[in-house]
């Protein structure tokens, strides 16, 4: 039963893991940044979602697609305006800009929110429900169930909308994609806002289960990397697949050998899915 | 390099010897963390810059000496200079042991790969008795900035000189032979593998003497300092602001960032983080190719290098 | 080449600027804390409290030393949450910004290395902000902290268990991996045996992480009585909320080494919060008399009137140590940093914090009042008594109104 | 420098210099290289044409080591190859220059050349007399008005002459040509095709992947065709050029 | 010779420092299929890659009275003009009908859409069985029907199709020579690039010989065929 429990709580997490991966596989697939201030936009959805929340009384539930479009514009700005300056420049290039970028933003939200935490805590943020014996947060669930809809959008989006498939085929041959009229300043801007959409809704969830501050980010930036990179950049499932097979390697690990090796394994899981199958890990959409 | 630079880095050293007397203490601080920041930049800069190889895990030979002194000093009180061989001793052997299955991924793999060996290490040592586990461990209080420094400024120097010889030999040639082309490097002759693997000992090697001298200054060191993952990105930083791949780009780099650092710290505090982040995109916007790059650009081609390189590299 | 010769000059230049020249008739105290980066949450205490003391201090007539008056003068840098630049700091205002006394930062891990500081330069610091055990068992002579130490953080509160009834017999202890919860871990464990209670589930969990379904998923199965908790505010805060949604209940008892005592934690947890044991070793109670505002209480009020929010014992122990050196450079009557390390040594006064005298290692030993969250507020339980009655046992999740 | 054969072309009972067996490669279940075998002797120049994607690169790339055969045996004066990694096969003496120009981009052409000097089958270890003999490599090959160039900064002929430089610095028996003469106008064709001939007259022994049959015509000793992977025609230039299949392979079937 | 569709004058092209185009004219009029024809490292691929905007050039390009020169590929396509690229250059890991639909990517005609759909499935049946499938997994042959019905679906005023022979078993060169003159029947002008000589005067109506990055001969197809300059262009004599 114990091992019931504590496999439902690590598919549960996993899923919210899942979606915050899930756009920064898709960044890094389609335009090959690895967006190191993914994290952080992942706390500015949260804090959306909080103010929403705390400052007009918007459902948690309600406020997360306006913080989720919100996101969306910034995201579009960002490499619009910015990252398209860089895009062509070596990977080291893009590392370092996202990177400043982290701090940037980190700070920013810093002097706009305060260093104070924040939780997302409406009246039913603890309730829960028991199925056969084994406790479900309900929030978790719904976060969980968000996840896999989102995934299932951008499964959609990439598989049967035009502007999906202009965005793998963008990812597969950029020249071709010109070829044949794709703009790519302007898909690059929507593929990078569409991530950072992404991030916004995981930053909502995330702070309706856990807390807010503008830090974050950095934790939430390596979480998901290792989860892109162990769920593939391809398939919108697969990573949220990864995001599940962390989150129960995470539970599991901290049952058998105590929570403070969870990092030692995500880690060394990355370390070992690297060195055996390098190309699998990073073959893109 | 022709022989004016040299004398005239060869004076400026000179004058560096002398700094402790002249020096205030807060100066001393800040000059002794300068100097061990640039080594450890000067250090990523033979793996990083020289074979291309952008490795985001030399936290992890930090950290190692960092413990390699600690525990020989604060578990069975031995003399520093021990603490530093085993720091050393340390860092090697992990340089070759993650050397041989991590050189073989190329390009971003490699740089990911160190990534997530960085976050492991930290993980594993905090669950280390010997290590202090997480309360970390308390060395013996020296007040001797005068040495820390000396060392560092010899370190430093020790490891600017294997750059220079680095930079002017057969070696050096070889890995930046690897760096422009690996597989043509190949075919030419070289053995890539056991170039690259040297390469990351050396590397290993200069960032831990950094990490076991940090250590006995500071005198305390805990898990989440040692292996402070952000010391990587900063080493990085570094050595790209400057100009990898160049003998004296990454230390001009580590200083004019310290400074800039330090004076953002000390007079407009709060704002002084952000700053910095706003000072790095620019720099990746502006001079991706690093200062000394920018240099030789501007001389030749004034402000419209600065647009070529966006030209260059935007879609 | 040239470039790095700029360099130089440029740091050249910064050295200057940064020695300021010193007023005679005032007394400089300096401090390095955490305004920016993640610890800035509790480092505004400590900046807050000590800029209130000061105040009050100067305003009532400053310091006598013999016949002089001299006027407090408060150097506060802010470290960014970086534990280098932090001792660089100190390092500049013992050495460039000539301050007279050290004031300490937050948490212990920064104490630990700025306390090194003042050992090398032989200035005293008193520190209201560490209080891992590691700091005091170096053999330092200046360094003093007005928080008690960590191994006795749960003693009060076992000593209240045990008079209880029913009397929790298995304990869960979860305490976070950094230094000072490992040292509460440590001398929690021992108290519990003396006590003779059995620890059921041991944990440590990873700083920061957030993250206790498993943990949690563990106590649930063990069926324990009691879960003893040490950590940060934030990771309490995430525990409570995922107690709540993993419907995690304790036979009879939970209580945290912080977050309780703190608005902030109330208020992000809303109603959740009820019930929750913590303790502090300082309440803005009237009974904590002092000289410059009356009471602690009067100090609470300015304080919350003045930045906005509640002091907490951080901002109350940061008030203590600048008491500390008031009371020891008037009793020493000379600023000379030994005479007025003896002094504080010596210490023997009452403050807005607590009766302040320091132990032969530099801390000073207070017990923990145990506190409770009841319908909302703040009520202490008890000291070495019940102070009010305790709601006990904590009643399940499922069974609250 | 070893000395150069006694004669050049025509003899062809010398010991082989290369031999290849049956050497196929396949790609995921195409065949790029469909057992071709051949010999190449002490210090004659063969020609290797065909068509685009005839599988001649694909077989320099056997050779050199950067690929391993699916099947096949090489030796090298005799001594089986296939297990030995492509910078072991450089110091034998086995030297390629690549269809894409691969200079090292960021490195003077001194600097280029000399990387040729310290690790090829000459592995001078003292970087001066590297320096030296890239010099005299740089100046053998008409490039010394560019030795501080950087390589990427150098047009096309120049580019081709740094590769023979590097090539020729690196002391080989056995020299690999991939497309050199590729767009180069007829002045710079002669020229590259003069240089060849020093080299092999310096003892050299050269295989030629060109797609300018003028050059091969003029070069080559024997002419080896490759077609989808397979061996089509070996011999002398001028009679393999006229063979109908050869013919066929390169301006197609002539239609109605 | 018709009105002109496409004018190239004085184009001189490559990569980096290397030129690979010198001075190049060409012109091919609205309704023609106009072939080039070369030996591999002509110069052929890259006249392609600098009309349709991939790589910079310098000289006159005109496509339909406007200068190409300042715009990029996809404003290139906008107008038009769509190339078949070398090694054709799909889209591997998208089924053959996602390849198809990224080739009208930019269309806004429903109902012309699906026309195109029926058109490109009657001219190739092979790709209508194979429509669910994985492009990158199919053979050679049927990877170039697609990547010509993926050109098509654009609505192409002029079709650039780079070696389209490569590689391909010689029935399969003969049904694609066919599906040309069918498309060109439409209306299409095709400027086609060969290696394979024969094939490309086939169909064409002109033809160009490169040869260094050069233009050596031009004229009619009767012309052509008996022109030396085609022979020694490959074969040296």
């Amino acid at each position: 039963m114990l091992l019931a429990q504590i496999l439902t709580n690590g598919v549960l997490l996993g899923g919210l893991y899942g979606l915050m991966a899930l756009g920064m596989a898709l960044v890094w697939g389609v335009l090959n940044i690895v967006n190191l201030a993914h994290g952080a936009m992942i706390m500015l959805g949260g804090y959306a979602v909080y103010y929403l929340f705390a400052g007009l009384g918007v459902d948690p539930f309600l406020a997360l697609p306006i913080a989720t479009l919100g996101m969306f514009v910034f995201g579009y700005l960002l490499q619009r305006f910015v990252l398209n300056l860089v895009v062509r420049s070596a990977m080291l290039n893009t590392l370092l800009i996202t990177f400043g970028l982290n701090v940037v933003i980190t700070y920013l939200a810093q002097l706009a929110f305060s260093a104070d935490f924040r939780t997302i805590n409406p009246g039913y943020a603890g309730s829960n429900i028991a199925v056969f014996g084994i406790t479900v947060p309900l929030v978790n669930f719904a976060a969980f169930a968000i996840a896999i809809v989102l995934a299932g959008a951008i499964w959609l989006l990439l598989n049967k909308m035009p502007l999906g498939r202009a965005i793998r085929a963008t990812s597969q041959n950029l020249i071709a994609a010109r070829l044949y009229g794709v703009n790519p300043r302007q898909l690059y801007a929507v593929t990078f806002g569409i991530g950072a959409a992404l991030a916004g809704a995981a930053g909502g969830l995330y702070g309706t289960i856990a807390h807010l501050t503008p830090y974050i980010g950095a934790s939430l930036t390596a979480k998901s990397f290792v989860i892109a990179i162990i769920g593939g950049l391809s398939n919108p499932f697969g990573v949220i697949l990864g995001g599940i097979f962390v989150g129960v390697a995470e539970s599991l690990t901290a049952l058998y050998f105590g929570p403070t090796y969870s990092d030692v394994i995500s880690f060394g899981l990355l370390v070992v899915v690297l060195i055996v199958r390098p190309a699998r890990a990073l073959r893109t959409a | 390099m022709r022989p004016l630079p040299l004398a005239i880095a060869a004076v400026v050293v000179v004058l560096l010897v002398f700094v402790p007397w002249l020096a205030s203490d807060v100066m001393m601080q800040f000059a002794i963390d300068a100097l061990l920041l640039a080594v450890l930049a000067q250090a990523w800069n033979i793996l990083g810059g020289f074979t291309g190889y952008v490795s985001f895990g030399n936290s992890v030979f930090y950290g190692l000496g960092t413990y390699g002194a600690a525990i020989a000093m604060a578990q069975f009180h031995l003399p520093f200079w021990v603490g530093i061989l085993l720091g050393i001793v340390l860092a090697v052997l992990c340089a070759l042991l993650i050397g041989i299955p991590i050189l073989r991924l190329r390009g971003p793999y490699f740089a990911i790969a160190t990534l997530g060996l960085a976050a492991a290490m930290g993980a594993i040592v905090s669950n280390l008795p010997i290590a202090g586990s997480n309360i970390g461990l308390v060395l013996p209080l020296i007040r001797a900035d005068t040495m820390f420094y000396e060392l560092s400024l010899g370190l430093l120097v020790l490891c600017t000189l294997t750059v220079l010889w680095v930079s002017k030999s057969r070696f050096g040639m070889g890995l930046v032979a690897i760096r422009e082309d690996e597989d043509a490097a190949g075919t030419m002759g070289i053995n890539t593998t056991v170039f690259k693997i040297v390469a990351l000992v050396l590397s290993a090697l200069f960032t831990a003497v950094a990490g076991s001298i940090h250590a006995y200054w500071i005198s305390f060191i805990d898990p989440a300092s040692a292996f402070d993952p952000t010391l990587n990105v900063r080493m990085v930083i570094m050595a790209v602001f400057g100009g990898p791949g160049t003998v004296f780009g990454p230390l001009v780099g580590s200083f004019i960032l310290s400074a800039i650092y330090e004076y953002l710290a000390s007079s407009i505090s709060t704002a002084a983080a952000l700053l910095f982040g706003i000072v790095i995109v620019l720099a990746v916007i502006f001079m991706p190719r690093g200062l000394a790059n920018m240099i030789g650009g501007v001389r030749a081609r004034g402000p419209r290098y600065f647009l070529q390189n966006i030209r260059e590299n935007r879609l | 080449m040239r470039h790095s010769m700029t360099a130089l000059g440029a740091l050249a230049l910064l050295a200057a600027s940064t020695s300021l020249a010193s007023a005679e008739d005032t007394i400089k105290l300096g401090a390095s804390v955490q305004l920016t980066g993640p610890s800035a949450n509790t480092g505004r205490y400590y900046r807050d409290a000590y800029q209130m003391m000061v105040d009050k201090i100067n305003a009532a007539g400053g310091v006598k030393v013999g016949d002089k008056s001299y006027k407090l003068q408060l150097d506060i840098l802010d470290n960014q949450s970086d534990v280098n630049l932090s001792v660089r700091q100190y390092v500049q205002l013992v050495s460039s910004d000539k301050v007279n006394f050290l004031l300490g930062p937050f948490a212990s891990n920064f104490a630990l290395n700025d306390s090194s500081v003042a050992e090398k330069y032989q200035v005293p610091m008193v520190q209201g902000g560490g209080a891992s055990t590691e700091i005091y068992t170096r053999g330092y002579k200046y360094i003093f902290g007005t928080l008690p130490p960590a191994d006795d953080y749960y003693a009060s509160t076992i000593d209240m268990l045990q008079k209880l009834d029913p009397a929790p017999k298995t304990v869960a202890l979860v305490a976070a991996d950094d230094s000072f919860d490992v040292s509460v871990a440590k001398g929690t464990r021992k108290l519990l045996k003396e006590a003779g209670m059995t620890v059921a589930i041991d944990q440590a969990f990873r700083d920061g992480a957030g993250e206790f379904a498993s943990i949690l998923s563990q106590i649930k199965s063990a069926g324990v009585d009691a879960i003893l908790w040490s950590g940060h505010e934030t990771d309490a805060l995430n525990f409570i909320r995922q107690m709540k949604s993993l419907n995690v209940d304790p036979k009879t008892f939970y209580s945290f080494t912080v977050g309780v005592p703190t608005a902030d934690f109330r208020s992000a947890l809303g109603g959740d919060a009820n019930y929750a044991f913590g303790m502090t070793s300082w309440l803005p109670d009237e009974s904590l008399k002092d000289k410059w505002y009356g009471d602690a209480s009067q100090f609470a009020k300015a304080y919350s009137d003045k930045y906005g929010y509640q002091p907490d014992y951080h901002a109350a122990s940061g008030a203590a140590d600048l008491e500390t050196f008031v009371y020891a450079i008037e009793k020493a009557g000379s600023l000379d940093p030994k005479a007025v390390r003896d002094a504080i040594a010596k210490s023997d006064f009452d403050s807005l914090y607590a009766h302040i005298k320091y132990g032969e290692n530099g801390q000073i030993v207070l017990p923990q009042i145990v506190v409770q969250i009841q319908d909302g507020k703040l009520v202490p339980v008890y000291t070495d008594k019940i102070l009010n009655k305790p709601q006990y046992p904590i009643p399940a999740w499922g069974k609250r109104g | 420098m070893s000395a150069p054969g006694e004669n050049a072309a025509g003899a062809t009972t010398r010991i082989p210099i290369l031999q290849a067996e049956g050497i196929t490669k396949r790609f995921s279940g195409l065949v790029s290289v469909n057992r071709v075998s051949f010999e190449m002797y002490e210090n004659e120049i063969l020609g290797l044409i065909g068509p685009n994607g005839a599988g001649k690169t694909t077989l320099v790339n056997m050779i050199s080591g950067t690929l391993k055969p699916s099947d096949g045996e090489l030796r090298f004066e005799g001594q089986p190859i296939d297990a030995l990694p492509p910078y072991q096969r450089a110091h034998l003496g086995i030297c390629r220059t690549f269809q894409v120009m691969k200079p090292f981009p960021g490195m003077s052409v001194l600097e280029n050349v000399t990387v040729g000097a310290l690790f090829g089958r000459g592995g001078e270890k003292v970087m001066a007399k590297a320096r030296r003999s890239a010099r005299e490599w740089i100046d053998f090959t008409g490039l010394s008005h560019r030795v501080d160039a950087r390589a990427d900064s150098l047009g096309g002929p120049d580019r081709k002459r740094l590769e023979f430089a590097k090539a020729l610095a690196m002391e080989p028996k056995l020299l690999l040509l991939d497309e050199v003469m590729a767009g180069l106008n007829a002045v710079e064709v002669e020229e590259v095709i003069e240089l060849i001939k020093k080299m092999r007259e310096r003892g050299v022994t050269i295989l030629v992947i060109e797609h300018v049959i003028k050059a091969i015509r003029s070069l080559s000793d024997r002419v080896l065709v490759l077609h989808h992977g397979e061996k089509i025609a070996e011999g002398d230039p001028a009679a393999v050029l006229e063979d109908p299949r050869v013919v066929e392979a390169y301006l197609g079937r002539r239609r109605q | 010779m018709s009105e002109t569709l496409l004018r190239i004058e004085k184009l001189s092209a490559g990569y980096g420092p290397v030129p690979v185009l010198f001075d190049v004219d060409l012109t091919v009029g609205r309704g023609e299929i106009v072939a080039l024809v070369g030996s591999n490292g002509a110069g052929k691929t890259t006249l392609l890659r600098a009309v349709s905007r991939v790589i910079k050039a310098e000289g006159t390009l005109e496509f339909d009275g406007a200068d190409l020169l300042p715009l990029p590929p996809e404003a290139a396509f906008m107008r038009g003009l769509v190339q078949v690229p070398e090694g054709r250059q799909l889209f591997g890991k998208m089924t053959v009908e996602e390849n198809l639909r990224m080739g009208a990517f930019r269309r806004k005609d429903k109902s012309g859409l699906n026309e195109s759909f029926e058109r490109v499935y009657e001219l190739f049946p092979r790709l209508k069985e194979r429509r669910r499938q994985l492009a990158g997994n199919m053979s050679g042959g049927e990877q170039q029907m697609c990547a010509m019905g993926r050109a098509l679906m654009a609505a192409p005023k002029l079709l650039l199709i780079d070696e389209m022979s490569l590689g391909l078993a010689p029935v399969v060169v003969d049904q694609l020579l066919e599906v040309l003159t069918d498309i060109r029947s439409q209306g299409v002008t095709v400027l086609l690039v060969e290696q394979d000589v024969f094939a490309a005067f086939s169909v064409a109506d002109r033809g160009y010989v490169m040869e260094t990055g050069r233009v050596v001969g031009e004229g009619s197809i009767a012309e052509l065929q008996n022109d030396p300059a085609v022979r020694e262009a490959y074969l040296g004599a």
